[in-house]
């Protein structure tokens, strides 16, 4: 299920400190520079290194027929991009906020995701989709969806979500040379909140695979992106007292590592989902029926989930209400740890 | 194409009155009326800019230098029409009726601010770029559906002519001939994406040759020029001739946004030679006897303590309700989501 | 949360035979008959009365001004119907196949289902879509999705899905009358599977309410639209191996009725869901957290899922190999029993 | 806009050579050639429309009337080129070297109907109305970015203009000057939406304008015009010198698919003045005495034994394998997908 890689050299070997939109900076140049078919397009990512910085730079290098500015326009961008890749191209394209991913969900949904099952793999579209997403960075509207659930139902293309540098990086990489198509869900939130040491030669990290960041023997605690710092802190103040949570960032979110969560889950017995997308029809039900599935046995008390509420991601003014907090989280575990 | 639509202009750069045959409309009034718009949004504007620098309103896109295309069109509204701005419309927004305090509070994350006043048909600035277009349409078919002269406008962008929902928009407004006003501020950026990398059409106004709609294109830093064609286009709108589409050409004279850096991505000086809207109307006001000194700066006066009074009322406001992140979803609200807000407030008590 | 309706006369007293497609189309005729500004509109819905057949005689008897043929344009569909339900009008809209709603998607998600809220209830957006949805009736690819997920999972719209020609029109009506906006899933294949007598007048069924078919105390059934009569062929069949059934239409999927799910599932202790959609981030993950949130101490069993794979919906030469089967789901119920 | 676009032609309806400038490239086998083609494909359409009466295959969309189109703008490309068909364009396909078995799988339900030969660029038929149309953009400039001559030409129907994919795939093609045709086959209906309610412009290939597209309206049931303004749009394309937009007048003859009954929608006798272009160009052959009847009997009969062939490998082949419904969604498939599988092959296996 991992993609084949060849691990050059070893990859603790140089680091260097880097932020998390560093780390894919990083990630999308060296995959520029070991494979002339990798483009990069999508708006602003060319002259302007992106309204983030995510490309700063990549256009100078590598020029701008590989860094292209498109028009503003998602569909075309997914349209062409599955041209591009059809015929030899290995486009990231980058979609400038989740919340506009929308305008290409046709191309996305009817054949990105499906053209290689329709062609019995005779055709297929190895391409990379950025969008950064999340809420708590004060945001207009629309710029904050978490809506990765409306592609983990979507059969034909995977979704990562790396919630550090180092699995940024790792997982970009991943997701650049898999033959199939990949959508790398950036938390806008974690972009800059923390460095940390990332090697600067290439490496992956494989997709598909979940990460322990913390053992634990009470509850497990299991989510992604820019809920896994929270996690990491209520767990800590779980610990303060006396409750143990194993810490899970799940890393892919389609196909899941269900591997991870039924083993964590069976020792523990116990539960807590965190995401920011909202309840109903979110991601963390999977993840539930998961654990329905395979450690029903085992369960000492319901699956807790915090969530974002069935409401619209709020203008930002309200947005610390939508996300689910530490205490929100702290609450959950008590209550579950105390069933 | 360039020559099929030819840029139409009522005052020069020098603020020299080229269209001889407006001389008597542009009367004393009717000028300053401009004026003081135009220097109204400007303040607006500017405080905007400065708020945010103060950390005390969050990212804000400037609309300085297209002044005259957003009180030019909005000044040739009647009040039972209809507006569809976009996040950089605050200015036409503002001229239209929008509520100044709100305006702010809009750009200080509270949806306090996509609401109009009374009797204002005035959209909540759309941000996901194009997507007003065919609600402007679809207002506009159901005025005319229900018999009266009123029209829709949509305001959007050069790079909003890329989306599928421009094309659609304009599609549908011209198979049912709808009275709707396609209004483009050509300020020749999207971000950092240049007009000519946005397209390869030398005008936005042929782009109405696609649906047979009628289009015209004009200098959007001449506001007379705006609103004259403004309204011209909303004649034809109420009479039943269907849509228009305007094509202002006009300049960003700043950056994106607060958030944006243009340095990065516009050549040194570009822009320089772009005289900006209120400074032309200025000229004007001055070559042809319009402009008197003490009153101007009264004028001036009195606008910086609306926008200062406005700001205050802003900040005076009460703060953001938790239970608004749940009340308006819908007007009957499934009782998990009353649930959801019950057990969430009950959790908040404690803190 | 149900609408208020004037309940008309008896809605029993004079009924008609009908299929479920006719039964939508008779909701429509009652629709833009009690209110001048209800408005059909789509592609083909107008002269040719759709290509189903579902809006059938109406341009002839309302006139082309209020039952429309739209250009091949869902966006522009959905968002010219935006407009016009601000504007005073009461659209019901059609997607011409469930499938080919993804265009619109943006629109939907970001003001269809935004727009009240944004405006704190200003403007609202009362408008109905209409759209065929599902496999088994041998359509080109894209035709048989079963999208339901995608729309749950956004907060602001509801969805309905009815089973039967009785709750085709209750429902239609019920949702041409809500103040907020409703997608209307029709399944394709119960169009003209089977008949039965549905009431002349104006009557509604309420939006939120599940329906107990079939009461039962060993294993709840849950299941919706065109896998209701799978469900309940299965009921039939464990009966005859003795094991008695409790049958669950839900009827809406936003919002669930969850008093129905959790009361049900309390008494049985054992729940099996079918639906044919994929299995990742299907409806029946929801409907399986409230069982866990609801009813965790009473369950004998895991629950069990029977849904579609997590492919795409196939070409229709294997479409009967995607689709849950009495036997599929026969085969969950005894396990889910004998677990 | 009709003036500007005339309808270019070089055979009229009654086979008369309108352009004399052609005499000599119409040589006898380059004629024949163009008949066989829209005599194989109008075999293969009235077979499939049988088939599906039969319940041998399923719902069929009939091309007939179009073959002048799809022949002659098949005809036009090179080995290398790419081809972005719809549902409607499986005589293109054919023409363009697509298996015929494997067409008349396709329309069994059967993915393997996607497989195009080795070495033939045929994407599958879109279904989505106008999603391949920035496909051919996108595949085009990966040519371009290559080096190559080779192009790309999308398909699709007047209806296709309304969605939004139209409209962006024509402005990346036009931005990113990429060798693609936008082959449109203007058959005025899109089901049962005539042209007149589908737009507001009196062509669509006044389209072309709003992107900056050359574009040129001909008589899409005359197979030569077809051919040679396809031809040079590929000149073009190859040279470097960008996209060109061809919109090609026809008729659909018949229904939109099977499934279809346009006396629901059509006026009678509508379109019965149209000369369809197999009889068009039967009576050029016969006016230019290219006509020989012995020949032509004899291409008919070996075209009636191939579609027969192709019908019986269809039905010979292999039933269609259930793995097939999980092993070609992913190069690398998850491990949750194999358990699906396998549980599901267990699960028949009984069966
Ligand atoms: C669908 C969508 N894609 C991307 C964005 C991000 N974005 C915000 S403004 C902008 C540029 C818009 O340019 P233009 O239409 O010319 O309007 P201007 O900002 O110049 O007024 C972009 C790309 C968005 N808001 N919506
Ligand atoms: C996005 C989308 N919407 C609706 C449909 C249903 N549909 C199939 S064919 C068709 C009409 C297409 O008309 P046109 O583009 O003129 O092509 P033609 O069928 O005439 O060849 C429609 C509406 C579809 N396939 N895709
Ligand atoms: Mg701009
Ligand atoms: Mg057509």
């Amino acid at each position: 299920m991992t993609t084949e890689l060849k691990k050059v050299g070893n990859p603790s070997s140089v680091t260097q400190k880097m932020t998390l939109i560093q780390a894919i900076n990083d990630g999308m140049k060296t995959m520029l520079a070991e494979d002339e078919t990798t483009l990069v397009l999508g708006e602003d990512v060319g002259k302007n290194g992106g309204v983030f910085r995510a490309t700063d730079g990549l256009q100078e290098q590598f020029g701008n027929d590989r860094v292209v500015d498109t028009p503003l326009s998602e569909s075309g961008i997914i349209g062409t991009s599955v041209g591009l890749a059809v015929n030899g191209f290995k486009p990231i394209a980058e979609i400038q906020f989740m919340g506009f991913i929308y305008p290409a969900y046709d191309q996305i949904m009817t054949h990105v995701s499906r053209l290689r099952m329709k062609t019995m793999g005779h055709f297929s579209v190895p391409m990379v989709i950025r969008a950064p997403y999340g809420a708590g960075v004060r945001a207009p509207e629309v710029h904050s969806d978490s809506t990765e659930a409306l592609f983990t139902h979507m059969p034909g293309i995977k979704v990562v979500c790396p919630a550090t540098p180092y699995d940024a990086k790792g997982l970009l990489i991943a997701a650049v040379k898999d033959p199939d198509p990949v959508l790398y869900l950036e938390p806008m939130r974690s972009y800059r909140s923390s460095r940390e040491e990332v090697p600067v030669e290439e490496y992956h990290v494989s997709i598909g695979e979940g990460n322990v960041r913390k053992e634990g023997e009470d509850v497990t605690l299991i989510a992604w992106g820019a809920m896994v710092p929270i996690i990491e802190k209520a767990a800590q103040k779980a610990e303060e007292q006396g409750i143990n949570c194993e810490v899970i960032d799940l890393r892919t979110l389609y196909p899941l590592d269900k591997d991870v969560i039924a083993e964590s889950v069976k020792k523990t017995g116990r539960a807590v989902i965190v995401h920011e997308a909202h309840a109903t029809g979110g991601l963390g039900n999977d993840v539930a029926t998961t654990i329905n599935d395979q450690a029903f046995l085992y369960m000492k008390a319901p699956i807790n989930r915090v969530t974002g509420f069935d409401v619209p991601v709020p203008f930002f003014a309200l947005e610390e209400h939508y996300l689910p907090t530490v205490e929100r989280v702290l609450k959950a575990i008590q209550d579950t740890y105390q069933f | 194409m360039e020559d099929k639509f030819p840029i139409k202009r009522i005052i020069d750069d020098q603020g020299n009155l080229l269209e001889e045959s407006f001389k008597d409309q542009l009367n004393d009034q009717f000028v300053k009326r401009f004026y003081y718009h135009m220097y109204r949004i400007r303040t607006f504007d500017r405080k905007a800019k400065n708020l945010q620098r103060q950390g005390r309103i969050g990212t804000y896109p400037p609309f300085e230098g297209q002044e005259a295309a957003q009180v030019g069109s909005a000044l040739a509204l009647g009040p039972g029409d209809w507006m569809f701005p976009t996040y950089r419309d605050h200015g036409a927004m503002l001229t239209f009726g929008a509520d100044m305090s709100r305006t702010f509070l809009y750009w200080n994350g509270r949806v306090e601010g996509c609401v109009p006043p009374d009797g204002k048909n005035i959209f909540p600035a759309a941000v996901p770029i194009a997507t007003q277009i065919p609600h402007a349409a679809g207002v506009a078919w159901a005025e005319k559906k229900k018999g009266t002269r009123n029209l829709a406008i949509a305001y959007f962008g050069d790079g909003a002519t890329s989306e599928g929902d421009f094309h659609e928009g304009l599609n549908f407004a011209s198979v049912f001939q709808t009275p709707t006003i396609f209004f483009n501020q050509n300020n020749r950026y999207a971000i950092s994406v240049p007009i000519e990398k946005q397209m390869n059409s030398e005008t936005i106004a042929q782009k109405g040759i696609a649906y047979g709609i009628p289009s015209v294109r004009i200098d959007g830093n001449d506001c007379f020029s705006v609103y004259f064609e403004t309204l011209s286009a909303a004649e034809r709108a109420r009479n039943g001739d269907g849509p228009t589409l305007i094509e202002a050409v006009t300049w960003r004279t700043g950056a994106h946004t607060t958030a944006d850096d243009p340095t990065k991505y516009r050549p040194d000086n570009q822009g320089i030679d772009v005289v900006e809207p209120i400074i032309r109307l200025e000229r004007f006001m001055k070559n042809y006897e319009f402009w008197d000194e003490k009153e101007m700066e009264e004028m001036h006066v009195l606008i910086e303590d609306e926008v200062e009074r406005a700001v205050q009322e802003m900040e005076k406001y009460p703060k953001a309700k938790v239970e608004d992140l749940f009340d308006h979803v819908f007007a009957n609200p499934p009782q998990q989501l009353l649930a959801q807000k019950e057990s969430y407030l009950e959790h908040i008590k404690g803190e």
